[in-house]
């Protein structure tokens, strides 16, 4: 390092007769590593956070690392803390607050399409049903990422192939199904009879749209089952 | 079209050659009043955001009031740079005549002698104008300020710590409830009434779920035997769900029934193309 | 400059036996409050920290609120702070310290023209405004890039159509506008009269002052799309 002499402090001047111990930290410069490591938004090393520094003001090596580890003193029992990993020093969430901080990041989950509730119902009721069969009760085409979704959840498999031309496959619903709902069987969901006397029993703005939110809903209506649904 | 320019400017920069026609007159020298060096002229009036600026200008280079414009000296000014910009070959906006046609008419207003009902019809232009100046005015003083305020990515810094061990969260997948589900097949099942075409028939599900269960024991299989199919710990009511299973899968054409002699055991396979023919 | 130090660590649970004051802070809310405000990355409102805690958990918002009040102050001799801008609260560098960081970013901050600039200008102040409006105002058309790009950095919004013949776009500003600004209502930026003021001297009594009934603060165009943009 042919670094020149330290130039004074950025703000107050230190008695340059004193010798500077080891560890004494300038103030100033402690508060501009800090901030510098807060933006920095990546790791950052010493050196690095040196050359932040306009090239006339810098200080030396051992003084910025001096800084790092008063702010890692200081932050040694906050929430946030200053940690070392490979490629420098880096603020940092607590790890044992990260089960909270998470929730930040997890995303609402989407709702399911009016189609795709359609499409478990009828393969729910009408199983062994290929697509063709959920395409006729429907009346609409019925799009493969809407079966592909429930596939995936495991909601739904391929019982089998029918033989006819193409073999296409036939769904039927699985015990995750079940599991999901929270029943031992298909038989414990409504008959066919019950569901459309489930309407009679519904007011009819909530027929219009029943997934509605609850905003003029009666509340007998929408149950407790309506809860999570956010 | 910018050699063109060029020659312009070098042009402006000798003092003799005519710079522009004002009231058919040539005009060879600049306008004293202008103070403003010729090579400097084009960049600054390429800054001018617009005639009201333009005019803004003029007027407070001169530490006039807005609501005491000269109209006449002005005009004058204000006509002479266009005449500039012009033969600058600077691009000049239609709204920069548009001005000098406004400022001419106010003068020439000026010069008539007041009609005091006419003035009552319609508003006089030149209040119109100051009006216009002075909004102009307050709005460039105002995007001036918002300019000076610390903003992002200038004097405002985010602070960010890491978040790289949180991102892995797992993605929560949309929840249904079921009532959801059975009102949306409620809705399949009037939309199928209306058809009418449509059948859906009213076997209990268990069948329905059990055709499923067939099937798919079936897969691995090349065939199973009938009696395979009935589970003795379900009792009576299981081996009636099955049964009923088995022949609606016969009727769906979802599995063939084989008995390759009387009396032998029956079996069950999965349906093939060549059992439809 | 000398420094206070950071308040006493966070592990040792208050005494409870402490007379409890109108606004005693909840440790634990505190920490995780502040874990949140850091890892964010966003503004974040009072509700918007209550969401992040788990709905059987969730603090009163007066909790959350005292929490963000304690961490606001805890940083207030740091060189980071909690600012609360238009959309929340939000960490950022002190703004003496931005001429250090603003040297870990290679990029220059953008400039902006100044048609730009004095269109924003009309639409923060004379808000709702069309295009024609400013159009009118600036004396010259208005670029469709400057438009653009003032919506596209989500300064400005379409608040509503003026029913006029082509129903032209009324544009507002927008919180993000505001947050960059570093400001948390419109109320902040200098008022007419004071730019008036700053401005050359005009004489208000010689004509009639036709700006006298628009010199107050600028005002928030409220639409019901206000809502949606929380």
């Amino acid at each position: 390092m042919s670094e020149p002499p330290l130039p004074p402090p950025i703000t107050e001047p230190s008695p340059s007769s004193s010798v500077t111990e080891q560890c004494e930290i300038n103030v100033e410069i402690k508060r501009v590593v800090e901030a510098i490591l807060f933006a920095a938004n990546r790791p950052m090393t010493c050196k690095q956070v040196q050359q932040v520094f306009p090239e006339i003001e810098q200080p030396e090596l051992q003084e910025i690392q001096s800084a790092i580890d008063a702010v890692k003193e200081d932050y040694r029992f906050r929430p946030v803390e200053l940690k070392q990993v490979a490629s420098g020093y880096r603020f940092q969430v607590k790890k044992e607050l990260s089960r909270w901080v998470s929730r930040l990041f997890e995303e609402k989950p989407p709702k399911y399409s009016r189609a795709l509730l359609e499409t478990l119902a009828i393969i729910a009721y009408r199983q062994p049903a290929t697509r063709g069969d959920i395409e006729d009760i429907r009346g609409v085409s019925v799009s493969s990422s809407i079966i592909h979704t429930l596939l995936e959840r495991e909601w739904i498999r391929v019982v089998a192939h029918k033989e006819v031309p193409g073999r296409p496959a036939l769904y039927g619903t699985t015990k995750q199904f079940l599991d999901y709902f929270n029943i031992t069987s298909l038989n414990e969901l409504p008959t066919l009879q019950e569901i459309q006397e489930l309407g009679m029993s519904l007011d009819e703005s909530s027929l219009d749209d029943p997934l509605s939110d609850n905003a003029q809903q009666p509340k007998q209506v929408k149950s407790e089952e309506q809860k999570t649904t956010e | 079209m910018s050699e063109n320019a060029n020659l312009d400017t070098t042009e402006v920069l000798v003092p003799s050659p005519v710079f522009a026609m004002v009231n058919g007159a040539p005009f060879n020298k600049l306008p004293d009043d202008l103070y403003i060096p010729p090579d400097a002229l084009e960049v600054l009036l390429d800054t001018f955001e617009g005639p009201l600026d333009l005019l803004l200008y003029l007027i407070r280079r001169q530490n006039l009031d807005v609501v005491n414009i000269p109209i006449a000296m002005i005009t004058h000014q204000y006509i002479a740079y266009i005449q500039i910009m012009g033969v600058l070959n600077l691009e000049l906006a239609a709204e920069y005549l548009v001005m000098a046609a406004l400022l001419a008419e106010i003068k020439s207003r000026m010069l008539l002698p007041r009609q005091a009902e006419a003035e009552e019809d319609e508003e006089d232009p030149r209040a119109t104008l100051i009006r216009r100046l002075q909004e102009y005015e307050l709005m460039k003083n105002a995007a001036e300020e918002i300019d000076l305020l610390p903003r992002i990515e200038r004097d405002i810094f985010a602070v960010g710590v890491d978040i790289s061990a949180l991102r892995d969260v797992e993605q929560n997948l949309p929840d249904i409830q079921l009532k959801e589900m059975l009102l949306a097949f409620q809705d399949v099942l009037k939309r199928v009434e209306q058809l009418s075409h449509h059948h859906i028939t009213k076997e209990p599900l268990s069948v329905r779920e059990r055709m499923s269960a067939i099937l798919e024991n079936l897969k691995g299989a090349d065939s199973l035997l009938f009696s395979q199919l009935f589970i003795r710990k379900e009792g009576r009511h299981g081996v009636v769900v099955s049964f009923l299973a088995i022949l609606e899968l016969s009727k769906e054409r979802l599995i063939d029934i084989i008995q390759s002699e009387p009396f032998a055991e029956i079996r069950v396979r999965t349906a093939t193309a060549a059992t439809d023919n």
